[in-house]
């Protein structure tokens, strides 16, 4: 099913300008992802996960932003792409799911409208046939009436509804590949379920390739593919799902899934990972940044470790050699 | 122990205030000139009005009338009563500075006041308030004060204060209205209401604190908003009666075309008075509304 | 759409009869009626009281207001003390110079300050940005009438450039010309009026553009591969011009009120110089419709606003 | 048994909607419309449901931030519907909120010393040595350091400022506290910091917990008993085993399907589990809800369970409740 590459991120760094000085925000990040792959990209906030995404399709504000690096897609290089090509990309070979869909359309244009802009804007479909694409996205969505919604404003439609409208201005021009930034973070987790249903029948009919941003480890083993873990602007794992939810190695992936309250399993005691994420001044990118948060290995934490990741495990990547030797304080002696 | 620790540190809190005033009027040139323009020229004339027996501006002396600037002692010349100019500069900005700035302050505190009350109870007292406002704000106000001023019995200063104050409150309200109904959709003014605050001390303690610094900076603006008004109305004849001299009455020397195009002097120092007041009441008013914004982010 | 129309009107009535209302108070509270200007050395003081009678100033105040009431509906506003012409006449001739002028003050501030807020916005925090506010800061907080006066003072009387008074000189004919001259006498206040009166778009459409900047929908477009100017103006602007479309009810009735300081210092014979002068003469009946007319017109003003609103947010139209 | 602290009975909150010429009052929002629910010492009752369900505006009537419309509100067998009768017994000095966004929940201006000390003050006045020990003992509580006493809520994480929420919350020993979402706005970890410590402080001082929350995970993590909210009704009641192991309503069966598990190896199974409720919800929904879209009244399937099921389903489950 997972097709030859479609995006490839070679050591993209991306660095921030703060009161003067640029700052790395992510460091030496590599991620690919084939056609019809879903691929999610999971951290808590301040990881970098949105930045990465952001950089992907260029949203980033070029002038207090800088993003060095290799970002292929299908071979063509994104980075540094002039405006008007990186127009052409956007939304034609790339489509974009924002978190809020309350906010994430004008509220002054009718819902068809927005659709056909982007129709207009790339010469993927003519104008005759605009009309019956806005219909026939708006059914591949699952919107129960097309011809109505087609008319109607934003205002008048629910927030589950208006995420349906985003993925349909997202595949409008059948993009090879869809960056969806926590789509269904606001959103029920009934409604969630639907639209994580929609992405996927769309990535099953048209085998696009989905980078997912979330910090929700259940849709992450529900939709995923394969997974990259990023704490603190750098990935600290890449794996299959199937792999890094039954062998978790790097300390922060397993601090992570202890924490998390899961439905079918309750031990009494979720696992508190101390301390905070560091200030961008104070991350030095060539140490296992994470360690300084576990109180027993705080001699590991000192040690510089190679930018490249290891492959503990077949087509299994970790950061770092903490995996080798982290255990949780319950499991010693 | 414990109570001379918190003092100290609540002084924290004002010291906050006090670093981000002394560090925006530092950095702001503009702002620093201003206060000490404004500062200088305030002394002079509520001290130098003091010294001004009232004969100075109120005997009419027909000998002297237009005296050019620089003749027989009076530097800036004298107008169509033979009084000295800067003698009645001094008298005018003292008359039209404490009127303006008692406007300021009653349509600061009532606006403040209603517009907190509206703002955080809303419902029926919020509707009955707004729609009185929305119906005087339709009101042509200038011409109602006018009109006022001519036919009030007995009218003197007071009465003047009273009419400004009683139609420019409504600016200062609504504004205040709108940020106490934003604060107090917040939670801390929920959780004060679970933990048995009243609901006047949560208005006054806690909400008001919060915007305070931003109804200084309006305030200020505000004051050079009524010193315009002041003069305009006297300006036109309508503001302060015959006997007390306001800076309008003086520019209003400049209606008469004959008066305006030969005795210059009559009225202009008047008019550049006004527009330094006004400018460096402006550029403080807008440093303070800076630092009321950082106030708001930190 | 309708809805919120008829709710306005609605409100409109009982608005317009307090108006009505406090305008006659008002007028009763001013001391003498349309004879007292009448009465001279020689005239009969029973033929004045027999006037009075006669014009009803006896009755009941509230038979009294509902007679000027009905009146007024039919435009009849009573007759001019100092003046000897029916009010409604009078207010007729001069509001079509204040048409004209505010037409003109209108045009030129909506051309100054648009652009002004596009370019400091787009630069913001820029030095040009830091002009612009501290321009419209100033421009809000001086008080219009000593600028006036300085500009009439140096263009008018010192440089000559423009005329200091009138709206057209008698020895010019033929249409053009007197247009041309029309024009020419109103150049002076109107653009005076446009350059203090940016502040309040300036500022709505500097800080609309700069909130609507960051919104979501801003980053959709964007990732639809619209073009920086495109987003610019179909989304950007759009929704920032809102606010500006909301109080253009209010400057359109506004154009018919009068600018009182304008108009009397730079002589300009609009509604603003025709209640100056109505008051120093203690013309009382022309005063009453001048307040009523101005009172109406920002009701009116209201009314328009919705409808504006209405056809151009459908957030309102489609509740 | 433990001791009740609270009843609910009958509670309904109806906000009025106007419309037409003369704004007449031509509507009701029914955001809650019947809801009986006791709440007992040191028990955590979990308040489930998805947004617009009603389950916030029930807890702000409970903490009194909100008037009822009908109904009663039983405290220590008293009436305290209105606010009168709440600030006379004290009402809040025993039930106490805290909030979702932390920020927020905090007077910018104030230091963390004021704002815990301001229920004291109200509640339990004392002298102030006295009231800066039971700040400090406060503040060990929550596990925040004493130098922080005089800091500023800007200068705190979001983890740090729930702890002050809660703190504040403490100040008079309540015996219940509302907990309005306290963690959906946190990240993983900071949720997890935050619930051990909800959890041990019930432990040590015998709280009982109100948890609102529409994220089931963390409800399945911390609750004893657990009510499901729909339409402003209650549509299921019972214990953590009753609602996970054996649900009997169609939109608590829909809710627990919904819920993103994180054992990959069945997700496809899963996924078509999923749909099949989802189909069995809206094919049966005129079933479970009367004609107006009300859920129905709640009918007594065990000693602790509670559905909103139609009369003759009922008669199923006791066959289904007796040979399992």
């Amino acid at each position: 099913m997972v097709g030859d590459d479609l995006l490839n991120a070679k050591k993209v760094t991306v660095s921030f300008l703060i009161n003067g000085e640029w700052q790395t925000g992510i460091y030496d990040v590599d991620l690919d992802i084939a056609h019809g792959e879903v691929l999610a990209l999971v951290g808590e906030s301040g990881s970098g996960k949105s930045t990465f995404a952001t950089s992907v399709i260029g949203l980033h504000n070029k002038k207090q932003t800088r993003v060095t690096g290799s970002i292929t897609l299908d071979g063509q290089e994104l980075v540094d792409l002039p405006d008007a090509e990186e127009n052409d990309i956007r939304g034609e070979k790339i489509g974009m799911i924002f978190q809020d869909p309350l906010a994430a359309l004008n509220p002054l244009m009718k819902i068809g409208q927005q659709i056909q802009e982007t129709l207009d804007i790339h010469d993927v479909y003519q104008k005759d046939q605009y009309h019956d694409r806005v219909i026939q996205l708006l059914d591949e969505v699952g919107i129960v009436n097309p011809e109505r919604t087609a008319k109607q404003y934003p205002h008048e439609l629910s927030g589950g509804m208006r995420q349906r409208v985003m993925i349909a201005l997202a595949i409008a021009n059948d993009p090879d590949l869809i960056i969806a930034d926590e789509p269904t973070t606001a959103l029920d987790t009934t409604i969630q379920a639907q639209i994580l249903d929609v992405l996927l029948e769309i990535r099953d009919r048209k085998e696009t390739g989905i980078l997912l941003i979330t910090h929700d480890l259940g849709v992450v083993a529900e939709v995923a593919d394969s997974v990259a873990v990023m704490y603190a602007g750098q990935i600290v794992e890449k794996a299959s799902v199937q792999e890094l939810f039954e062998h978790p190695l790097h300390p922060y992936t397993r601090s992570l899934l202890r924490s998390n309250p899961e439905v079918d399993r309750e031990d009494d005691e979720l696992y508190v990972i101390p301390g905070t994420v560091p200030a961008l001044s104070e991350m030095d990118h060539h140490k296992d940044l994470f360690l300084q948060r576990v109180p027993w290995m705080q001699k590991e934490a000192e040690e510089d470790i190679p930018d490249e990741l290891v492959e503990a495990r077949p087509n299994h990547f970790v950061r770092g050699n903490a995996w080798r030797t982290f255990e949780f304080p319950d499991q010693k002696g | 122990m414990s109570r001379k620790l918190k003092i100290k540190e609540n002084a924290g809190n004002g010291g906050l205030l006090k670093r981000t005033l002394i560090r925006e009027f530092k950095k702001d040139d503009l702002a620093r000139y201003s206060l000490y323009i404004l500062v200088a020229l305030l002394l002079i004339v509520f001290i130098g009005a003091l010294f001004i027996p009232k004969s100075h501006y109120l005997d009419v002396n027909i000998i002297d009338q237009y005296l050019a600037p620089m003749t027989d002692g009076h530097i800036l010349g004298t107008d169509n009563g033979g009084h000295d100019i800067i003698t009645m500069l001094i008298v005018s900005s003292r008359n039209s500075l404490t009127i303006a700035l008692a406007v300021t302050i009653i349509t600061f505190v009532f606006g403040t006041v209603v517009g907190t009350v509206t703002g955080y109870y809303g419902g029926k007292v919020d509707m009955i308030v707004m729609r009185m406002t929305d119906f005087i704000m339709i009101l042509p106000v200038l011409m109602i004060i006018i009109v006022l001023v001519t036919i009030v019995p007995k009218y003197n200063a007071t009465t003047l204060i009273l009419l400004m104050s009683a139609f420019y409150w409504i600016g200062t309200m609504r504004l205040v209205r709108s940020r106490v109904l934003t604060e107090s959709q917040r939670d801390y003014v929920k959780a004060s209401k679970t933990s048995g605050t009243s609901n006047f001390k949560i208005m006054f303690r806690e909400i008001l604190p919060n915007i305070a610094s931003l109804l200084i900076a309006e305030a200020t603006l505000s004051f050079a908003g009524n010193i315009g008004l002041e003069t305009g109305l006297s300006f036109l004849g309508f503001g302060l009666p015959a006997g007390t001299p306001s800076l309008g009455t003086m520019i209003n020397e400049a209606t008469n075309p004959e008066t305006m195009t030969q005795m210059p002097w009559t009225w202009v120092p008047a008019a550049v008075v006004i527009l330094i007041v006004v400018l460096t009441i402006i550029f403080i008013g807008q440093a303070l509304r800076r630092v009321a914004d950082q106030r708001q982010t930190n | 759409m309708w809805k919120v129309i008829i709710r306005r009107i609605l409100i409109m009535i009982p608005q317009l009869f307090i108006l009505s209302l406090l305008v006659f108070l008002l007028a009763k509270m001013m001391p003498g009626d349309p004879f007292s200007g009448l009465i001279g050395p020689n005239t009969d003081p029973k033929q004045i009281a027999a006037l009075r009678q006669a014009a009803g100033l006896n009755d009941p105040w509230w038979q009294q207001y509902i007679h000027w009431i009905g009146n007024a509906m039919h435009g009849d506003l009573g007759m001019s003390y100092t003046m000897k012409q029916p009010v409604s006449t009078l207010i007729g001739s001069r509001m079509v110079n204040t048409f004209w002028l505010s037409l003109l003050a209108m045009i030129l501030t909506y051309a100054l300050a648009i652009p002004m807020a596009i370019s400091a916005a787009r630069h913001e925090g820029s030095l040009w940005d830091r002009i612009l506010l501290i321009y419209n800061s100033v421009t809000f907080g001086i008080p219009a009438y000593v600028v006036y006066l300085l500009f009439i003072f140096i263009f008018g009387f010192t440089l000559g450039i423009f005329p200091t008074g009138g709206t057209v000189d008698p020895n010019v004919s033929g249409f053009f010309p007197t247009l041309i001259n029309k024009i020419y006498h109103m150049i002076l206040p109107a653009i005076t009026m446009a350059l203090l009166g940016t502040t309040a778009i300036f500022t709505y459409l500097r800080s609309g553009i700069l909130d609507e900047q960051n919104q979501d929908y801003v980053k959709t477009a964007r990732a639809k591969g619209v073009s920086e100017d495109r987003v610019f103006t179909r989304h950007i602007l759009r929704n920032a011009l809102l606010p500006i479309a909301a109080n253009f009810g209010f400057v359109i009735t506004g154009l018919l009120g009068g600018a009182i300081f304008a108009e009397t210092i730079f002589g300009y014979p609009g509604l603003g110089k025709l209640f100056i002068t109505a008051i120093t003469g203690r013309d009382y009946s022309v005063i009453t419709a001048l307040i009523l007319l101005n009172g109406f017109l920002a009701l009116l003003g209201a009314l328009l606003s919705d409808i504006i609103m209405a056809i151009v947010d459908p957030r309102i139209r489609i509740e | 048994m433990a001791d009740e602290i609270l009843k609910l009975e009958g509670l309904k909150v109806h906000y009025p909607i106007r419309s037409g010429f003369w704004n007449r009052v031509t509507d009701n929002v029914k955001a809650v419309n019947g809801v009986d629910l006791t709440i007992k010492q040191g028990e955590t009752l979990g308040l489930v449901g998805e947004s617009g369900s009603g389950k916030s505006t029930l807890g702000k009537v409970i903490v009194g931030l909100e008037d009822m419309t009908e109904g009663n509100l039983v405290y220590e067998n008293e009436h305290v519907n209105t606010a009168a009768e709440r600030k006379r017994v004290q009402y809040n000095k025993d039930v106490q909120m805290i909030f979702q966004d932390s920020l927020s929940s905090l007077n910018p201006r104030k230091t963390i010393y004021d704002i815990i000390a301001e229920p004291i003050r109200n509640f339990s006045p004392m002298d102030p040595v006295a009231e800066n020990d039971r700040i400090r003992k406060l503040l060990d509580i929550v596990g925040l350091p004493q130098r922080t006493l005089f800091q500023y809520p800007f200068q705190f994480s979001g983890g740090q400022r729930q702890r002050i929420g809660i703190a504040r919350a403490l100040a008079t020993d309540p015996k219940l506290i509302i907990a309005d979402e306290p963690v959906s706005a946190l990240d993983l970890s900071v949720q997890a910091q935050v619930l051990n410590f909800m959890k041990k402080i019930q432990k040590e001082l015998g709280i009982s917990y109100l948890f609102i929350s529409h994220d089931l995970g963390v409800v399945r993590h911390m609750t004893d008993n657990i009510a499901v909210m729909h339409h402003g009704r209650l549509v299921e009641k019972g214990t953590r085993e009753d609602i996970f192991e054996n649900p009997q309503h169609i939109y608590t069966q829909r809710l627990l399907a919904a819920i993103p598990s994180v054992n990959v190896a069945e997700r496809a199974e899963n996924r078509a589990h999923r749909r099949e409720i989802e189909k069995n919800f809206d094919d049966r929904f005129n079933e479970f809800y009367d004609d107006e879209g009300m859920p129905l009244p709640l009918v007594q399937l065990s000693e602790t369970h509670f559905a909103a099921l139609p009369q003759q389903d009922q008669k199923e489950t006791d066959h289904v409740e007796s040979n399992n």
